[in-house]
């Protein structure tokens, strides 16, 4: 039984964007996502989302190393300016590594 | 943080918190009342101002109104109360569903002869109120590109909460109107949020995926709703709705009732906004639906519409869009700041038109007819 | 782990674990009757108690009752059924709601002078049985100070699932009772937490943000639902109240009956705990709200209640709040053991009083009128 | 991945698109109804046919089957309506409560000696019709065991909307059925998925803890909501039922209009599976019910049945399982695909059923009576 | 105040697992478990449930190293083959790890 | 594109303490914070909160290395008496730091 150490990625946004930022991760490569949706919270932006209650969704994916700085690259190029959002990364180890990569 | 320095504050003085909290929302209510009432009444011929006054009271002690002031209440006193998102997703779909398929059942009795001119009518409202709100906010109010836009498009769309409202009103008052209005409301609600995104992207030399931005807005859940909750009166028949009229009309203003409750929170929770917004934009979320309701009673009696359809008209051209419009604004316009036109939409017109202003544009309905 | 390990068990065991399953629950109900209604029926005069099984019969046999006992089974044999938590919560909502919309229709026709005494002994009941509660906990239970003061304000203060279960109990017998009584939910809701509260601070002496915490209780959801449906129902009257009577009133038992379905599979979760409270909060939360539901029929005869009015205020009195008393205990007095206050609350006095106390208070007031 | 990329797709064809996307489905369900009414219309007495195409038409026509087709869809256009899971949950606990208590106080009426003979044919219906489908799946089929099995499971069990629908259809037709009904379709729930296992067992030489899977089958929520309706009902007598009518029975068939929007997006998010499926099990999932369902409606007319009866029990054995047999074959037969078993089910026989099936049962139903 | 090292483990699958996991974990010894209900998401599967919104669960551990493995190689052995499902492990630091061990 | 290494507190605790915790979390100095509602689980203290249905929340928080020592201290030193609550840290990798520090 062999772990392998992969990146957890975890995208903290608008419920409005969950389906298109779905479709954009796969384009980038992504094998596979998990949504938590009615998340809730604050940040620096105040309102968060444009949705009634404040809602917010969760989008994490296990992906390789470099797939995970391409992801960060890519949601601080076209989502930081105008939408609340935060991406961060944690250090995951799976088993079954190929099923991820 | 520790739990004694609240002793400091003496055990009175929290007790008159909730009772101020309460006195607060009632003051907001009340003082543009007072502001608009006022020079109404000395234009006004003699006897019209109380009439209004009295249908004001009359539209305030419903039930409908009353609840939304409880879900204010609510929140200005930091209740735990919270409506559960799902249930106003659930409730949200019910309301959208219930007016397609009566105003559907109503259209299969139309004939279509009756139907164009309001038709047409409506079409112009969602063109031209856009227009004239994306200049006022850049002329007079100095805003910028995106955010006039964004209010243009929530402004030229429509409520359907609104229109439930003033439904329910009329119906209070046995006033007749229209049956196909529901159709109004579905033609309305698209054209002003696609002429602001036009104007927004003229004046901003952006590109961008005008396609998809259609489909999601023709495919949003508002248009997708009432359209096809028209499609099934339609062709079901009074027939068909009969057999689902316990759920879908006679429970109508029982569960808008429980809707305005959770509207109340949501509004309540964007006071806090308003001193962000200013000023202006407060004299706005009040004045341009007043101009819109009465642009709209007037095109709906060219139209030839009963007195009734006139103030329904009227009152959908003087409401804010609150689901169809942000969605396609927050992705089509999102350097727009949604505190501005949740806050207006949500905060400042709902409140207005559901008070005050549905009785209003029936009381002006009065000159046209 | 293994799957194949409960081959071992026979597969007729198996069978038999559902139908004791469906036993035992019934079992649990029919034993504390018997007990109750054995000693009763040597005192009381000849042909009463009978009287009362038949009643027990009759509430046991309503869709509610039922309803509880099929959630309960749900839970025992273990079945996949889940209420959503936020369907739970929207129950909770709409029978707040309707409790209150329709006491202040009631409220608005009714004169101050019926009113004072009623309201006067209900806050006498909410003084009072917190007291004897915490006392006969503290001397004949041994409790600890948070634990008993946590337990006197649960019984002190009102269910209101149980209010609804008494007035449908009373229209199916068709037997009067004042409007208002909704009312007096709301009065008894909150001086008992108070009261225990008080208790537990002078017996531990604590300081604490007291007006925290009593905001916290008034703006507390149930009180503010209940409260608020009042103020609607009572600016509306019940010309308002036609208006949502298809969602407030006509599916009132029906909503109940859901409601109770979850109740009896919260109240059997905790059927588990009922060996670590122990034999004394058995007998606690079954003998307690008989003795403070004769003291509530008792003071409702002196203020002149009707025999149903007393009934119900009994009812009310024999309750324990699961709502309010929770939350307000939880934050105010953390050491106290969620485990004593919920189990007897919602394990032993709420199954009780729905299933054989109410129709118990109703043969009991016949001593009294 | 950059937005501007869509520019390139005209606007147009983007407006095409939705229309294409509504014909779609609506081809969808025509194809199978011409090609299985064209060869029965070559067969049938001269007439009949033409009878069924008009039931079918009454019956697309219907709200219920139209809040469908908006499901299909909504889906379809990538609509962004989505039902909360809770409520469509809450919906399902509904309807299966409703049927039963209401089958429940239909059968506090009914005699055993007309109870008897229905309920024999119902369990014969339900050993027979999984191995039929077991052997047709694996010998025409040649899909492996676990696959056929879980698809026999399925295929023998029933559905409860299913049911639900055909009330409503003879309803709206004032054709007369036993109120037993609801009692056959909880008879007619388990057997199968027992048989279907036994097979697969016995086939794949497994052993495994049968008394677990018994018992989440019986304390599955449709069981026990069915059943325990039905313990309610039975007991509460139609007294019992009066009063939960405005909850329970009025606004039934509101609430499975609202539940078949839901069912509509389900059945079209399989849609894309279709082609992986293939084509027999499209054939399958279309021949299959119609077999069944003729089957039933003879054993039906030999148990003395109503027409109205007949064709019910036709309906039940010629649907689906869609809520217990999944969960159970996912926990027994976790090698069995369930692409397979939950397209067939819910993409193929559930519309189609919906659709054309029912009133294809009704028509047949002319040739036992 | 003392922090300890210990291993989140996290297992994402099925709802109609839910109970059967829960109880096996607790076989396997966990102390507690954290239960998010209503998760969505898709993997190499393709169909991940049989609930119809494509529901899954996420079931979170705070466990000992040794007990994070036989989770991940228990989860593996059992499930890997016929059910939708993940499980990766997060180093996590904690107070009064005695509550966990 | 530069990343920090955060921590990513997490407390998970009673749904009743919700409300108390942001606003007590806001004066320890965090900049955000994400709450996931309707969480259930068990630990070792038995009922884990007075809400029917052993509800829980997640209130989740990327922080500094300090305050995440001090959030971790406060929670110990206030709630774990008496109150149903776990909290855990996790090392994150964030960019634009500058938003929660
Ligand atoms: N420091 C933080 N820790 C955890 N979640 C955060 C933090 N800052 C922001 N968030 C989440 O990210 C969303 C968007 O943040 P913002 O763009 O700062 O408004 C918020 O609604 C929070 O849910
Ligand atoms: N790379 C991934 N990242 C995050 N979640 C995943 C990933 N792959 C699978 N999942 C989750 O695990 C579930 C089962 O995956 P699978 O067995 O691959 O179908 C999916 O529904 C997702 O919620
Ligand atoms: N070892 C653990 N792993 C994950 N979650 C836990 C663990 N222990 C406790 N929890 C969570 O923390 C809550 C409170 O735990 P406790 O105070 O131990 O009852 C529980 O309801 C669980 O949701
Ligand atoms: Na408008
Ligand atoms: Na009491
Ligand atoms: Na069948």
């Amino acid at each position: 039984m062999q772990k392998t150490r992969l990146k957890l990625v975890t995208i903290i946004t608008e419920a409005i964007l969950e389906d298109r930022m779905v479709r954009e991760l796969k384009q980038l490569g992504v094998r596979g996502y998990t949504v938590t949706g009615e998340v809730r919270g604050e940040g620096t932006r105040g309102l968060p989302t444009v949705d009634f209650d404040g809602q917010s969704v969760r989008i994490e994916t296990l992906v390789g190393h470099e797939l995970a700085d391409q992801i960060m690259a890519y949601v601080a190029e076209n989502y930081f300016a105008d939408y609340a959002v935060i991406v961060y990364s944690l250090d995951a180890e799976v088993l079954r590594s190929e099923k991820y990569l | 943080m520790h739990r004694s320095e609240y002793d400091t504050v003496s055990l009175i003085s929290r007790i008159l918190y909730p009772v101020s909290c309460i006195l607060y929302p009632v003051s907001c209510i009340l003082y543009p009342v007072s502001c608009i009432l006022y020079p109404v009444s000395s234009i006004l011929p003699k006897g019209t101002p109380v009439e209004i006054i009295e249908l004001v009271r009359l539209n305030l002690f419903s039930p409908m109104v009353l609840a939304f002031v409880l879900g204010v209440v609510a929140t200005l006193v930091r209740s735990d109360l919270k409506f559960p998102d799902e249930i106003y997703t659930a409730l949200s779909i019910y309301l959208l569903l219930a007016i397609g398929l009566k105003g559907g059942a109503e259209l299969s009795e139309t004939a279509l002869t009756e139907f164009w001119a309001p038709a047409l009518m409506t079409l112009i409202l969602g063109v031209t109120t856009p227009i004239v709100a994306y200049v006022v906010l850049r002329r007079l109010g100095g805003l910028e590109v995106a955010d006039a836009a964004a209010l243009a498009a929530h402004y030229g769309s429509v409520s359907a909460v609104t229109f439930a409202a003033v439904q329910t009103f009329l119906q209070a008052l046995e006033i007749p109107y229209e049956g196909f209005m529901a159709t109004l409301v579905a033609i309305l609600e698209v054209p002003a949020i696609i002429v602001a995104l036009i104007i927004a992207r003229v004046a901003l030399g952006q590109g961008g995926n005008w396609g998809e931005v259609l489909r999601e807005l023709l495919a949003g859940k508002s248009i997708l709703l009432l359209l096809g909750g028209m499609f099934i009166g339609l062709i079901a028949g009074k027939a068909g709705l009969e057999q689902v009229a316990p759920v879908f009309v006679d429970p109508f203003k029982g569960i808008l009732t429980l809707f305005l409750l959770e509207m109340g929170m949501v509004a309540a929770r964007r006071f806090r906004d308003l001193r962000r917004v200013g000023f202006f934009l407060i004299a706005f979320g009040i004045l341009m639906p007043i101009v819109n309701g009465t642009f709209g009673i007037w095109l709906g009696s060219l139209a030839g519409l009963s007195q009734g359809g006139a103030v329904v008209l009227g009152t959908l051209a003087a409401s804010a869009s609150y689901i169809a419009a942000p969605a396609a604004v927050r992705i089509a316009l999102p350097q727009a700041n949604p505190s501005y036109y949740l806050t207006a939409a949500l905060a400042i017109t709902f409140p207005f038109n559901l008070a005050i202003g549905i009785p209003l544009y029936y009381g002006l309905a009065g000159f046209f007819y």
